[in-house]
């Protein structure tokens, strides 16, 4: 697979390791009532799409970036990617 | 011989090869099945099941049956296809799956039995006694199993791997793919041009069409010359292009020195990975056969295959130049077959076509509305029967072509998992939209076969290709050209009462798919399953459609109604050793060397890998005979002298920033922010789901720079898992990390002596307890001014250090150690003597780190601090964890001299040894010299409380069991005394 | 019509017309009191127990596609019981034990062959650890043996002992472990349940589930609506994506595992051998192909299909192990699309939805696990009760804290 | 200045050099790294003059160098400084910047072809996934060679230099020997 990163165009998905489902970005707040619950919910379900999957990869063998690739889990084709950190703190403004 | 006119073989060239051992001559430019034929061999192997002798079917990758063992001792090469095994001079093959010699196979008993091997029969029988299938049936089928041999040596050949880019991959050189290449390469694409043979030509080779009214050659030779003459194109034959991946990857094998009788200094063969924008599949088509009664033996072949002989290789497939040959037909092409072989002076019997108007294009006999209903010959054909308006008729010929038209080769274009879809007037499935993205079918491939409308059809793929990457190509001049006649009648098998194959390899009939019918097997891949047909070497390319036809008729509905098969990658088998390529011994995988390895080497030491590193495991001296007695020195030197150890493979992670003390509180379970300058802390951490991960130390440099360590084995895992929370996380926090574990080389001096020694290579550093205390971290110099980093860490539990300089200096750093603390007994010592000394302090490793244990078993769980959240704070407390009771103990045989071994399970004193009365089991076990006994850690069930009982180690899968004690983990000095001095 | 060597000769000598369909082609009844999703092994054997120990007559097996279309024809058929936490061990020698029975069980030749499993062992961590995993085989009556290094060289002599990056310095054996023809597996659990009465229902694709009120009341399908008092959804590898139409979330993930068959060979491989290190394992199928596989490709996937890197890692650790079979070609992969779990182990459970049941997770070890995932996913299905060996495979485990992690990985699916 | 001897990354007292063909692959112990990270909101400064580059490229400027690395990360390069504090010397230019000493986290292979680009690019199509097209003069990447992890720096058509880890060199240098060698073959 081909990973189209933000920064370096496509690249060889080898220099990725995979992690999972990009709501794993979403760690719940430790403090809030339930936060037990969220956090079961956060470390072990997913919606494991059989569609549009926005997951992430980290470009260990790259710029060590973490990306949140936007992917089809039925076709393996690839919509988008973007830096996972951007994501973040343009989520938190 | 039967060589005629003509031909692309090199006259000049005679090469000597054999076959079973008998010698033979052919041509440079021959294949081994033209150079067999060209000799008059048509029996060339046996099928699989009735050991039935079979003779060459086609002339291409597709053979089902002239498998032979090419080559010999460890270059052995089982089940390789005669039709694509070029000649070269000394070549020796040998036919295969026969007892006793080829033409009088011992096990064609198999033959006479058939009727008993029916498709599935083995499902239905085998049963009882019980006992036999293992004992009895089982060993008779496998002996019986399998094709080709292995020579059971390591392949002695060297294998490459390699990566290519380009904006248009074209795969297949003949007609079609030749056009795309050229409107491609002239259009100033990057182009490669793949072919699985040798020469480039396609069917173009084995036709006798005229280009520009000249032969095809001249024409193929002259575009060969433009493109090699394009530094933007690759030409790249003896390649196959065998699988089609994601996002354009192709993968190819380049068969680089097959054939030559050896490599020499080359390798073997290339697995190339290619990146390709945009691929025209050129690729062919491939024709099939007619089933009729035993219409499996030597002679009878493909049509196609017997003209691509004639005019490629001049050879006639018959045995002796006398035989005719007759053609079996369902269209025109056979006719083409009859007027080559016309042209090349063959003696022709004549055409056998289904259709009761029948052409014909030439001067010879055509028995229209006929079929070939049964043939002679023991070990190649000698005679057909000729069926026409229910009179039969026999009559003798040395060979049989057989016309059932051709299926485009879509297999590419479902590979990733797109079904072809059914073409009622070409009668053969062509590329569905759903193919691989990027990838264009072009020519044959999609049912446009004639030569001209091939031309055209691979230069407009070319071009529509392009223009989706934004590249302009224009038309280009195409030769003059015809599209042969190729009306053709759905005519798929000739009914009867005898067997018909329709998979010649695994000898499925069509009696094999009626029972199949019959028995409910009918969704196509369940056929293929009862039967085993398309399993075979070449995977159903001759044999997939006839089948689906036939059951079609069985079922009464449409091919495509009744299935389709898709292909899955490789196009055609892929060597082993190329695909696993590279280096397979000891540089398999990278190997780390610690700064101090080829100092170490130089000591004696014995390695021992961790993960990719290769560490010193222990030094043996001279007179010690047994690795305890080494083990046993260095661990009582640390003990009483002064020892030294490289701890490089630790990971380090500089974590520099504002925000470093915060960002490492929330990794660590417990408190880092409060860290003092200068000093260093133990650290845990958590997995986010409250199970133990990884520990270490944070050494805290300065204000805003932490350098923190990790376990060797997860120093990768937890650098990744540090950027997942930096980046994903909390990206607002100021933190930069970079791995620092390759730039230092760490040498742990430890033991009583260890401060002495060390003042003798500091420069003007104070180590008093006072000034440097246990916990303590400085950056200093040393040996004159070297740069270093000194921590005052201890895993054995005795006064020690952890000195850390530039990783160039490690080894020189190490020797002067050595020299500096001769007197004071300096002992470099092993992972094995670092095991030891922490397991008689009782501190967890990898065994007791091993992922599934918590905090609290491991005796830390105040570590988790509740003031604060870290990672896997949250889920720790959930109850299973929280209930967990199992925690780390030291044991102790009551037989000092016994070893428990690691892996042993702990049982109450005289309970019975059931999972359920499992009590725990045992993590490490060593020698411990300074306690003169054996010890062991592990996890006990409420172990803290049960400190004293006595209990049984059980190892039954050794045989063993013994009594334990129960002790503190911590054996040596469990105040901690020692490393605070 | 029972299947023996006497029928296999009789019918031989006259001409083969006394042979029947395996299993019939019924069109689906408006309601059963079972139906079971998912017709590959697991539901299959689910629906072969139903019928055969638990008496329950009204079963119905909706299929997408073809019976056994799914992992259960794309597997490398090795069965084994060997190992470790007390959650699963019971379980897979459960299992062992009905794989030792099946073919008398179900008349019909699934050829169960035992020919041992060896793990090698490369290191003195490892053998600890296998140490502590066989004697834990051993206590649960599944057997095992730790080899030598001369041992495993008597045993596999072609192995690469002498050059090799990972040198082998013994093995953990189970000789009960072995093979069995996975087709063989499908069609002799099917031709048993159609036996018994179960319907078997070929390309019936499952839409929807019909749910009032927090109780399931059938399945809706492609060939219309079909009633059921219970439903059991056995689709592992597709459990996220039918899980969903009931509304529920799984710890789970669809991930691709590829495998490999090599061209036929003479015998060459005794067992199943296993070489962690190389990301490796193999074995020879009795055609004679190499059956070899590695880890999965690491990413989400309902493709069914997966990609070179994976290849080659496979292949590589295949030739650093045994170098001689480096002449040999690979002649066929495939993608096995599985359900990998947040602790690699599976779930067999009631749901929150009053009558659908769930049986999936299995992670790389469905197919050996299929005779008593079906044994107990049927006892589940009929009594409400899990089977004593399938208590641990529950789905509040994880928000509980009862993980059974036999790789100590964590709640990342593509580590296990 | 010390009184311990270093040694190379291959365990040498002089760094390896080895011809095969065209090709000539060279152990560059003198080469100096220190990483250069910016603080959160800092702007880039400008180390002994040099413009720190843009994405995957490589600058050079007076017996110095840059690549860059990924976002607001760089490393540092300085010819001939290897048994140096050069990371000190780096900090002492940018006091604001995080400054972490590399030179010896790594083993540069400095690969030069008498031929001009082709047997470069040759080499580069055996061992790694880029285009060397894509990596003309000027570039520099991170990607993976042989199971190893590797930055790329295009020097020159006809230079290219190869760093690793430096506790993987020998098994790197393993793989580069090998691939040079059948280039030759």
């Amino acid at each position: 697979m081909l990973i189209p990163h933000p920064l370096l165009g496509l690249r060889d998905s080898q220099e990725f390791t995979y992690l999972g489902d990009a709501a794993l970005m979403q760690r719940p707040d430790p403090a809030a009532d339930g936060a037990e619950a969220a956090f079961c919910d956060y470390v072990f379900l997913r919606d494991n799409p059989a569609g549009v999957h926005r997951e992430l990869w980290f470009h260990e063998q790259g710029d060590r970036s973490w990306l949140v690739v936007t992917r089809d889990t039925t076709t393996h084709e690839i919509l988008g990617a973007e830096l996972a950190s951007n994501l973040k703190l343009g989520a938190a403004q | 011989m039967t060589r005629l006119a003509g031909g692309l073989i090199d006259r000049s060239l005679p090469l000597n090869f054999t076959f079973d051992g008998k010698a033979y001559t052919g041509f440079q430019g021959d294949t081994l099945a033209s150079a067999l034929l060209a000799n008059g061999v048509q029996l060339m192997g046996r099928s699989f099941k009735y050991h039935r002798p079979r003779g060459v079917v086609a002339a291409g990758s597709e053979e089902p049956n002239a498998l032979v063992e090419l080559r010999s001792g460890a270059r052995q090469e089982p089940n390789t296809r005669a039709t694509v095994a070029e000649l070269f001079d000394g070549l020796a093959a040998r036919s295969q799956n026969h007892i006793g010699p080829l033409d009088r196979d011992f096990l064609a008993v198999n033959d006479l039995l058939s009727p008993f091997f029916a498709a599935g029969f083995y499902y239905k029988t085998f049963m009882w006694p019980k006992a036999f299938w293992e004992k009895l049936y089982e060993p008779a089928i496998r002996k019986a199993a399998g094709l080709g041999s292995l020579s059971m040596l390591p392949d002695p050949d060297a294998y490459d791997k390699g990566f290519l880019h380009c904006d248009l991959l074209v795969v297949g050189g003949g007609a079609a793919g030749l056009a795309a290449a050229l409107t491609a390469g002239r259009a100033g694409a990057e182009v490669i041009l793949a072919d699985e043979d040798f020469a480039l030509g396609g069917r173009l080779l084995a036709e006798s069409d005229l280009l520009d009214e000249t032969e095809a050659s001249v024409w193929i030779a002259t575009v060969r010359a433009e493109l090699d003459s394009l530094p933007n194109v690759r030409i790249m034959t003896r390649t196959t292009v065998f699988g089609v991946y994601d996002h354009g990857i192709y993968g190819a094998v380049e068969r680089v020195a097959d054939h030559l009788p050896t490599p020499g200094d080359k390798v073997r063969q290339t697995l190339w990975r290619i990146t390709a924008k945009r691929a025209v599949l050129a690729a062919g088509a491939t024709e099939r056969h007619i089933p009729f009664a035993d219409n499996d033996r030597p002679g009878v072949m493909l049509a196609g295959a017997m003209r691509a002989y004639a005019n490629r290789w001049a050879v006639s497939p018959v045995k002796r130049e006398a035989d005719a040959i007759a053609i079996f037909t369902n269209g025109d092409d056979g006719h083409r077959t009859a007027m080559d072989l016309i042209a090349k002076g063959a003696k022709v019997l004549g055409v056998i076509d289904v259709r009761q108007t029948a052409p014909r294009f030439g001067d010879y006999e055509v028995f229209a509305g006929a079929t070939v209903t049964g043939t002679k010959g023991r070990l190649g054909l000698n005679a057909i029967e000729i069926t026409r308006n229910g009179r039969s008729e026999w009559h003798p010929v040395g060979a049989l072509g057989v016309a059932g038209g051709w299926n485009p080769n879509v297999h590419l274009a479902s590979h990733h998992r797109g079904r072809p879809v059914w073409n009622a007037d070409l009668l053969s499935f062509v590329p569905g939209a759903d193919g691989p993205k990027g990838l264009i079918p072009a020519g044959a491939a999609v049912g446009k076969g004639g030569t001209e409308e091939a031309l055209a059809d691979g230069m407009n793929a070319a071009i529509t290709a392009l223009a989706g990457i934004g590249i302009v190509a224009a038309g280009i001049a195409l030769p003059k050209a015809a599209n042969a006649a190729a009306e053709q009648v759905a005519f798929w098998h000739v009914p009867g009462k005898k067997r018909a194959w329709v998979d010649f390899q695994n000898d499925v009939t069509v009696k094999d798919i009626a029972l199949a019918h019959k028995e409910n097997m009918r969704p196509v891949e369940h056929l293929k399953r009862w039967t085993t047909l398309g399993m075979a070497t070449d995977q159903g390319k001759t044999s997939n459609i006839s089948a689906l036809a036939v059951m079609a008729e069985l079922t009464g509905k449409s091919i495509p109604e009744t299935g389709t098969t898709i292909f899955r990658p490789p196009y055609t088998g892929v060597s082993l050793s190329v695909l696993g390529g590279g280096d397979t011994g000891t540089t398999f995988r990278p190997r780390r060397l610690t700064p101090t390895h080829h100092w170490a080497e130089a000591q004696g030491a014995e390695f021992v890998e961790v993960g990719q590193w290769m560490r010193a495991q222990y030094f043996p001296q001279a007179g010690e005979t047994h690795w305890r007695q080494t083990v046993d020195r260095e661990v009582l030197a640390v003990r009483s002298g002064v020892g030294l150890c490289d701890v490089t493979t630790l990971g380090k992670v500089d974590v520099q920033g504002r925000d470093a003390g915060e960002f490492l509180n929330r990794l660590y379970a417990n408190m880092m922010g409060t860290l003092k300058v200068g000093m260093v802390r133990y650290g845990l951490m958590l997995r986010e789901d409250g199970h133990a991960y990884d520990d270490g130390t944070c050494a805290r440099m300065a204000q805003d720079h932490y350098v923190v360590t990790t376990t060797t084995a997860n120093a990768g895992l937890v650098y990744r898992q540090m950027e997942f929370f930096h980046q994903c996380v909390w990206p607002e926090l100021d933190v930069q990390l970079i791995s620092t574990t390759d730039a230092w080389a760490q040498i742990a001096v430890a033991g009583p002596n260890a401060r002495e020694l060390l003042s003798r290579v500091v420069d003007d550093f104070d180590l008093s307890n006072e000034a440097f205390p246990f916990m303590a971290c400085a950056e200093l110099t040393i040996c004159q001014g070297l740069r270093a980093r000194l921590f005052r860490i201890s895993f054995s539990g005795e006064l020690a250090y952890e000195i850390a300089v530039p990783a160039r200096y490690g080894q020189a750093l190490i020797e002067r150690l050595m020299q500096k603390g001769a007197d004071l007994g300096v002992t470099p010592y092993g992972t094995e003597a670092l095991g030891v000394l922490r397991i008689e302090k009782g501190h967890a490793a990898g065994s007791e780190l091993n992922g599934q244990t918590t905090a609290q078993m491991l005796g830390l769980g105040r570590m988790v601090s509740p003031k604060k959240d870290s990672i896997g704070a949250v889920m720790s407390r959930r109850e299973g964890l929280a209930a967990d009771r199992r925690r780390l103990v030291g044991l102790k045989p009551l037989d000092a001299g016994t070893q428990i071994m690691a892996g042993s399970h702990l049982f109450t004193a005289g309970a019975a040894q059931t999972m359920e009365t499992d009590q725990g089991w045992v993590t490490s076990s060593c020698y411990s010299p300074h306690l003169q006994s054996y010890i062991a850690l592990g996890f006990l069930e409420a172990g803290d409380a049960r400190m004293g009982e006595v209990l049984v180690a059980a190892n039954p899968l050794e045989g063993q069991e013994m009594k334990v004690e129960v002790v503190s983990p911590h054996f040596v000095d469990p105040e901690g005394g020692r490393l605070r001095d | 019509m029972k299947f023996s060597g006497f029928k296999v000769v009789k019918e031989a000598l006259t001409g083969h017309k006394g042979w029947a369909p395996l299993w019939r082609n019924p069109a689906p009844k408006a309601e059963y009191d079972i139906v079971i999703v998912g017709g590959g092994g697991h539901g299959l054997a689910t629906a072969f127990y139903l019928a055969k120990t638990f008496g329950e007559l009204k079963v119905a097996v909706v299929e997408k596609g073809w019976i056994g279309s799914g992992n259960a024809g794309r597997n490398t058929t090795i069965i084994r019981s060997n190992y470790l936490l007390p959650g699963n061990q019971p379980f897979y020698e459960l299992s062992m034990k009905l794989w030792e029975n099946l073919e008398q069980e179900t008349n019909f030749n699934s050829m169960v062959s035992q020919r041992g499993i060896i793990n090698l062992i490369h290191t003195d961590g490892q053998r600890d650890a296998y140490r502590r995993r066989g004697n834990a085989m051993m206590i649960s009556g599944a057997g095992a043996r730790l080899l030598s290094r001369d041992e495993v060289k008597q045993m596999l002599p072609f192995l690469n002992f002498d050059n090799a990056r990972f040198p082998i310095k013994g093995g953990l054996m189970q000789p009960r472990a072995g093979t069995a023809r996975h087709d063989g597996v499908v069609w002799g659990y099917a031709r048993g349940a159609d036996a018994r009465g179960v319907d078997i229902i070929q390309n019936c694709e499952v839409t929807g589930f019909r749910i009032e009120n927090g109780k399931v009341l059938g399945v809706e399908t492609s060939r219309g609506f079909i009633g059921a008092k219970k439903v059991g959804v056995s689709v592992a590898g597709s459990s996220g994506r039918v899980m969903a139409k009931a509304g529920m979330r799984l710890p789970i993930e669809s991930h691709v595992l590829q495998a490999f068959v090599s061209e036929g060979l003479k015998p060459t491989i005794p067992g199943v051998i296993t070489f962690g290190a190389g990301h490796f394992y193999v074995s020879q199928s009795d055609k004679g192909g190499l059956v070899f596989g590695g880890d999965i490709d690491g990413y989400n996937s309902y493709a069914q299909r997966g990609n070179l890197p994976v290849v080659e890692d496979v292949v590589e650790g295949g030739m650093a192990l045994m170098p001689m079979i480096g002449r040999a070609r690979l002649l066929r992969g495939w993608g096995g699309l599985v359900d990998m779990s947040m602790d690699g182990s599976p779930i067999i459970d009631k749901t929150g939805i009053e009558g659908l049941y769930f049986n999936g997770a299995w992670n790389y070890g469905g197919f050996k696990a299929t005779p008593a995932a079906g044994y107990c996913f049927a006892h589940l299905l009929a009594t409400d009760h899990p089977h004593e060996v399938a208590t641990a495979f529950r789905f509040d485990r994880f928000e509980r804290g009862y993980v059974i992690d036999e790789k100590g990985v964590g709640a990342q699916p593509n580590l296990h | 200045m010390t009184d311990l001897t270093p040694v190379t990354a291959l365990g040498g007292t002089v760094p390896r050099s080895e011809v095969f063909g065209a090709l000539s692959i060279t152990e560059n112990a003198g080469l100096a790294l220190a990483s250069l990270s910016l603080r959160q909101g800092q702007l880039a400064p400008a180390p002994f003059g040099l413009v720190l580059p843009d994405v995957s490229q490589t600058v050079s400027t007076g017996g110095y160098g840059a690549f860059w690395t990924g976002r607001d990360q760089w490393m540092i390069e300085a010819e001939g400084q290897g048994d140096s504090d050069f990371a000190a010397r780096l900090k002492a230019e940018v006091p604001e910047a995080t400054v972490t000493e590399q030179t010896d986290g790594f083993a540069a292979f400095e690969i030069q072809s008498s031929a001009g680009a082709a047997p470069i690019e040759a080499l580069m199509h055996k061992l790694v996934n880029i285009d060397p097209k894509a990596l003309g003069v000027g570039r520099a990447t991170r990607t993976g060679l042989e199971h190893m992890t590797v930055f790329l720096i295009r020097r020159a058509d006809d230079r290219l230099a190869v760093i690793g880890m430096r506790t993987l060199a020998g098994s790197l240098w393993h793989a580069l020997a090998v691939a040079a060698r059948r280039l030759e073959a």
